[in-house]
């Protein structure tokens, strides 16, 4: 139905004749123009709901051009436990005709459209839909006074959703406060201006659409909540893990890791050093951990092949080394503002030569955070590079968890320079190397060399080819030596059944809300996520062997021969015709309903479509 | 092997001599000039005398890069053309370290150029000796960028068209603020040369006409008396006020540097440029540091991030 | 039995007592120092070999020093079909007693030891083989006269073996005086000298060891045999197949392939440039490809791993491309002057994001050369990059083939600026690409840009996810339409058996030997070889199916898992249990009986060392 | 799409034409000083009437470096840094090619350093025109090789530490055989420039200081009368034997022009260095293949391989 309150005909103040409905999870689509600020709409309501032991997800979209331009926000909201940012909205808020265009295919039946009635003309026949027509601009502008221009009108439409869905005024203006404090006083006051304005509208002007949030009372850990991105939360990972030095050069989307270390780090005694190109940046990175300091380095895409000969001489000298790659669409320049999960197959072979290396891949931000304290755990135990593969979805998406146990955590960075015993060798046959680093002093009064060339255990170069096969040997048994210590994997669903989906980093989310769909329409399937995507840990094919299909979701290519690269290292490893793939390379997050019906044809073709419309009406919807 | 066989430990106290400072037997031919660099390496170690373990001798690939297997200190043998980042992550990571590296003239101007130019404008402190014989002699005998046009290699059968590069000339460029050139037949020159470059606080280069004499045989005799050649130090300004003086280099003056890069072949020897003034990059970056400590009081680690973390909430 | 002419005891001048010994196959392994020109030596007889329609092969190790050292030369020559250098040698001459400590383990029993007498002491009373002592530097510097030092012995030794196999005296003059003609007169003069002398010896100092190759009629094109090495081949194959342009830096093995063509290249009004690291050099090859005309870039393991950006762009802009990598000891440095196949994986999965790419790989010399030939086929009839993978035993190896028929083979370098029509788009979604290059007209007035962004078909830029996948597909479906037409591959032995031996590159010959030996003892089996590597031509599962184990053989590591890089590949293709993999990584050429041993151990472990004893006896024992 | 509608064809003879140059729409922000670079290119470009199928005009990446997708010739947008070499290969592959080469500074002087270096050196017939911001601009906000000292970026929050390359000194020493220095705000002269650089037979580069309105926003302000800056052109020596001319500035002379480029800020815009006299890599090729076509007596390239397995028999 068309709401009564179009621009035209305002309904006068009377109250809301209803009491707000009862929600349990909200998908609010901002769509504007990156210059609006609507991230920043995005950023209040994620940390909000983290205040309000709430949990949230967001997904926001980069204009390719370098102007800025067309963006998107999107936030998940809610009180149940959220893994995606949804498929399609709930609510959609149009700043301008070309949002509402683009946008509103992605709001569901039954769901409400705000739109600026300044700047939109939505088409009045559309009875899907809620339609609300606010003046967006001129109530700014209005609340503000002239002079700011339009300036603040995403703190304005922050005002209304505030309203509409009862969220708590204090913290919301506390967080709206403490954002602006730093730029002084009177754009605090403007800000609110523009907040209180946007807060009154509903209240003069609509009959019904009011919310609340229902209070199921979930299991919280009674921690604080923290609300961060997944760029920030490797960065504090690593911090957290006693990672005191990198080295890097910029490329979107990695370069906020690196902007963050750059200014963090020396509060920590450490030093970040931005290089003239990625091939010096690994190269200083490894002569940090060359004098027991554990490095970093990082890029994307284009910088990562460019590491690929130093990564190689990591691997044969031996050296530990943290490398993050924020996959985004390749190849070459690609699509550099996408997500992909392309660089996989890279990460392992991408360096000549037989060079192990241990590729980890966090599911979501809170992930990042652990998953960088694990990478560099594993880089000082065996002496060896580990890349961390995030992506462009998880490096700018905003989540909430609880706040880490720093005391419990925190690794000391202190480097070893401690005498090494007369009996010590660089690469001991029979042992795990752990350098002398530079500083320390050796009782054997032999001093080592690191070195690329094959070498035998002291650290000389050997033209042998019994070394060489002895020293090949050692570098590839200490990553099974480690593969050997890896958690069980984490298996969610029926013990055994049709379909089992197989998922590395960021398709988690989507693959674990697919599951619960099928389920629910009586589907056997389970769901094994993988973390340590090289090596993997061992007992795989035990799992395997209990569904039908094994089905492993990623964002990448099919390939030459029908596999994604992932669902090709399963096929590789064990010869299990049952593996088959789903993948896609458009460049976004998968929808649940994608994952959903791509198994429906793998398995025994059953029909998921009831699954697929299950979800597919509003939460707004008029009860 | 070798290898297996412990040198003794110095006695604490004792001095820092060749016989420990001696590793591997060089693999170089007979002949090659890098014999002589190896040998005033040792002679400056012996004289500047600091502790073996606060040594790191590292290089990237080729002939000359094979250095750091002869000496016995901490050191390692990187990837081709990149030991000068790499270096540069020692000095940064460990301030203590006297940082030595060693490299040929297509490991340092060639596939390494770029880098030696932005370590040497951050200043970072370490000192970098360039073993240029003209030639590639590792992979041997190609075309290098220093090769003179003319010079017949397997990638020039009938003679090098490329105009080479000018090292001296390079390096003043770079922003080094050390810069010295020097002859492997003159073990006492080059020994000076690598004193006052490791003493020097910041970015420290020296050039070494090192002959291959398998690839490029008499590539330097212009400069070897005893072979006709002509032997000229660079008159170094003495700031006494005397006239004479006023014709002296000043090695301060980066134009005159320039200008002094271009004379003829064989040119000049000694110390072509050297600024004590500019900040090295480990000084800027310990006081980012400094500043750091001093907004967050000190704050330990924990509390560091602790605090950040409660923003976040 | 020990041979009764001891250098203390010349048997005086009687006449050979016994008629030369008829043999059909000899192995003949020089071992001293590299500076002695004992590779000149092999060089000699490998075309000789040649001229004398013989088959050959040879094998040579560098010593790793700079300074040179310890370096054998092994040339196995006869009148079969050779297929690998040989695994243990008939005849050993040891020029040092450091030669003959090494070496003496690697002559087979009833073997011949030719030794220096002036540098080397034997084992009295090792009688397994026939020792002969020679005074070849006294010999040597008697027959030049003092001056020359004892430059010189490598002739020497040439004319006893030329007297010793009745070799054809004027063919291998006439090579002598060739091959120092243009060192002067006395050069030659002095080669001859010593030639003489050495071809005299045995007439006055032996009763026997006298041996002639059986004249079997084997079945020979009519055409001439050249003689050459595989890097050589490489390069005149690129020079008939129409490249004239190319840029590449040094390294070993791969640096004689750029040597060549920057010699030879002008004479064809070519361009061969020599730049300042690897990444320039792949960038100017594309530069070159960019206005029309095929360009070559090329290198080893650590060069590759720098050329993996760029090699990306070529994907994504569809710019053919040759790149060689002479693969060498990996990772990193590694072994610089060993042979190994560990770059196969970087070769297909060495870039960031998905970017498909043509991967080819010679089983020999000659193969080296057509493979030049197809390699710039396929990058200009499908306008990509493509990668030619062989190993530093094929770019030293000589090998004697027919000498092409240039007048058929040659192709026209000339590029196409003919005018481009109105419709021409760069990038059809529903056509191959081929880019209209700079200096030609468009008819549209519109021209084209090369991108590594994601493009539509004019090559503009778009962030559009629906042209992501559009444009990979296409990317990924012209190399699925190359694999469609690829002839079958290459197999030989038993429709059906135990065993199917799968190869790549060079491990073909010893392969190939291994497979007659297997056959010769029972073993139904059979070998498949395949030049074609990535994408790997279509119905291999169906052949596949005819034997109960597929054992792949390849020089490189078992990986985590347990398999070979190309292993890997065929198990995650076709997920059949039954691929198990051989690998070693010793930095050395398989030897055939290395290959059936480890066979042995994958079909019901059925002894074979019945065929391994087999060869195991040298042909020159005593009849 | 914009880009399937296609330009008419220029009738044979017509002029080469802004309108015809023009194609997609620039995605540079509002302001950028890239949009007056362009306009400049279109300008020379019609001065120059080169036909239009032989001008190539290629870029790495960067905002600056979108430039290609904006001018309707032959052109191509590579990986970041790399431009340079491949323009080599165009310039070296087909020598009747007119070759532009565009980028920024991070893109020319950080990760293309020593590429720029060794084409200039061999001296590649070709134009590269860097539009430097002294910012990484496409990235937002990084400290690029020419932000200088203490400007604030999200890499340097404090204000940059590292002391800055200085570009003309840099492009001096490359062995560039012209260099010359413009302004964004000064069509003309950047028009000149280009013109000038254009016509030189060797490898020729124009720096434009091309202000980043987005991340530094007045950067060049020093160099702009209007808002209070001195713009300063290099007065040229004309040999006309006057003493005036004595004081000019001799383009011949590379100690001068390295002198020159030690001005202080904004410095001054112009022809800083042309030498007319070296030979270009193009000319050097050609010699090779003459001579060696000389030898075969220009025999067919089958003959030529023939004669070569001839010998291999
Ligand atoms: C990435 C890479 N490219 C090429 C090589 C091969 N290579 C090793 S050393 C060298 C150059 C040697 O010349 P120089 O640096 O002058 O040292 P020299 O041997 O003359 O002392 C080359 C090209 C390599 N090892 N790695
Ligand atoms: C190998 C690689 N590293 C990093 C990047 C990311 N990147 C793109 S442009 C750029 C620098 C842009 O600065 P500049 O060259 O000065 O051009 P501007 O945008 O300022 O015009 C960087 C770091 C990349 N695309 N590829
Ligand atoms: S090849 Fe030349 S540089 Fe190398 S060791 Fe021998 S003489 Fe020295
Ligand atoms: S970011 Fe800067 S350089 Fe890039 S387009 Fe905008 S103003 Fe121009
Ligand atoms: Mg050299
Ligand atoms: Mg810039």
């Amino acid at each position: 139905m068309v709401s009564p309150n179009t621009p035209d005909s305002p309904s006068g103040a009377e109250p809301p004749a209803r009491p707000p409905q009862s929600i349990q999870d909200v998908v609010i689509r901002l769509a504007g123009n990156s210059q609006d600020g609507i991230q920043s709409i995005g950023g209040f309501l994620a940390r909000l709901a983290g205040r309000s032991d709430q949990d949230v997800m967001t997904y926001m979209t980069i204009p390719s051009t370098i102007s800025g331009g067309p963006s998107i926000f999107q936030v998940r909201m809610g009180t149940g436990e959220i893994l995606s940012s949804g498929d399609r909205a709930d609510m959609l808020v149009a700043f301008y005709q070309h949002s509402y265009d683009a946008h509103i295919g992605s709001l569901r039946p039954g769901g409400v459209l705000l739109y600026d009635s300044d700047h939109v003309k939505p088409n009045a026949e559309d009875h899907r839909f809620t339609q609300v027509g606010i003046p967006i601009t001129s109530g700014t502008v209005e609340s503000v006074g002239g002079t700011a221009k339009d300036k603040g009108k995403n703190i304005y439409v922050l005002g209304i959703i505030a309203r509409l869905f009862e969220l708590d005024l204090a913290k919301l203006a506390a967080l709206v406060k403490e954002r602006f404090r730093s730029k002084g006083e009177d754009v605090v006051r403007n800000a609110m201006l523009a907040f209180d304005a946007g807060y009154a509208w509903p209240q003069n002007n609509l009959r019904d659409l009011f919310y609340r949030f229902e209070a199921i009372d979930r299991v919280t850990s009674g921690r604080p909540q923290i609300t961060l991105d997944g760029n920030s939360a490797v960065a504090y990972g690593l911090i957290a893990a006693g990672v005191r030095h990198g080295a890097a050069y910029p490329i979107t989307p990695w370069s906020s890791i690196m902007e963050i270390l750059r200014a963090e780090l020396p509060k920590y005694g450490g030093i970040f050093v931005q290089c003239e190109d990625e091939i010096a940046a690994i190269s200083t990175a490894l002569g940090f951990s060359y004098t027991g300091q554990l490095a970093i380095t990082g890029s994307s895409g284009p910088g990562l092949s460019l590491k690929m000969e130093a990564l190689g001489w990591a691997t044969m000298a031996e050296m530990p080394l943290i490398v993050v790659n924020v996959q985004r669409g390749g190849p070459s320049t690609g699509l550099p503002t996408n997500v992909e999960q392309s660089d996989l197959m890279q990460a392992i072979y991408g360096s000549h030569g037989d060079a192990p290396r241990v590729v980890l891949a966090p599911k979501n931000v809170e992930d990042c955070f652990y998953m960088a304290i694990e990478a560099a755990r594993i880089a000082r135990a065996y002496s060896t590079p580990v890349i961390i593969l995030t992506d462009q979805g998880l490096s700018s998406r905003i989540e909430v968890f609880d706040e880490p146990d720093l005391a419990r955590i925190m690794v000391d960075p202190k480097p070893d320079l401690s005498e090494r015993g007369a009996d010590f060798k660089p690469y001991p046959l029979d042992g795990l190397t752990h350098h002398a680093p530079a500083g320390s002093k050796l009782a054997s009064g032999k001093y080592p060399t690191v070195t690329g060339l094959e070498h035998d255990e002291w650290g000389h170069p050997t033209g042998s080819g019994k070394l060489h096969m002895q020293m090949t040997a050692k570098r590839r048994e200490k990553i099974k030596a480690l593969a050997a210590t890896l958690p069980p994997p984490e298996l969610v669903g029926d013990p055994t059944g049709e379909a089992l989906i197989v998922t590395w980093g960021s398709t988690w989310g989507p693959a674990r809300e697919a599951l619960t769909r099928i389920r629910k329409v009586g589907v056997k399937a389970a769901h094994l996520h993988l973390g340590y995507v090289h090596p993997l840990p061992n007992g795989l094919e035990e799992i395997f062997k209990c569904y039908h299909r094994i089905v492993v979701v990623e964002m990448n290519d099919q390939g030459l021969y029908g596999f994604g690269q992932f669902a090709t290292l399963l096929r590789a490893r064990y010869a299990n015709p049952a593996i088959v793939s789903v993948t896609k390379t458009d460049g976004l997050t998968f929808q649940v309903r994608e994952i959903v019906a791509s198994i429906s044809q793998h398995i025994e073709s059953r029909d998921l479509d009831a699954s697929l419309g299950a979800a597919s009406h509003s939460n707004l919807a008029k009860a | 092997m070798s290898s297996a066989v412990a040198t003794p430990p110095l006695p604490a106290g004792a001095p820092l001599t060749k016989k420990a400072l001696t590793a591997d037997h060089p693999t170089w031919c007979p002949g090659c000039g890098d014999f002589a660099v190896l040998a005033s390496f040792y002679r400056a170690l012996e004289k500047l005398q600091y502790p073996q373990e606060k040594i790191v001798t590292f290089a990237g690939i080729g002939c000359s890069s094979r250095f750091p297997y002869f000496v016995n200190t901490h050191g390692g043998h990187y990837i081709h053309g990149r030991s000068v980042p790499f270096a540069a992550g020692i000095s940064l990571g460990n301030d203590d370290q006297h940082v030595f590296v060693f490299g040929g003239d297509g490991d340092g101007f060639s596939i390494g150029g770029n880098h030696l130019v932005h370590a040497a404008r951050k200043n970072v402190n370490l000192t970098y000796v360039i073993m240029d014989n003209f030639v590639y002699g590792l992979t041997k005998k190609q075309t290098s960028p220093t090769s003179p046009i003319g010079f017949k290699s397997k990638t020039d059968l009938t003679g090098a068209v490329d105009q080479p590069i000018n090292p001296m000339r390079t390096l003043v460029n770079s922003g080094a603020s050390f810069v010295a050139r020097s002859h492997a037949t003159q073990v006492n020159h080059m020994t000076e040369m690598m004193l006052r470059a490791a003493r020097h606080n910041g970015f420290s280069v020296v050039e070494i006409l090192s002959e291959c004499v398998e690839f490029y045989d008499g590539a330097f005799d212009a400069a070897i008396p005893r072979k006709g050649g002509t032997w000229t130090l660079i008159d170094e300004k003495k700031h006494d006020g005397t006239p004479e003086d006023a014709k002296r280099h000043d090695v301060t003056d980066e134009v005159a540097a320039f200008a002094l890069a271009g004379q003829p072949w064989p040119g000049l020897f000694g110390v072509f440029y050297e600024n004590k003034e500019r900040p090295t990059k480990n000084a800027l970056e310990a006081g980012l540091i400094a500043k750091a400590r001093e907004r967050t009081k000190g704050a330990s680690d924990l509390d560091v991030l602790q605090a950040t973390f409660a923003r976040l909430r």
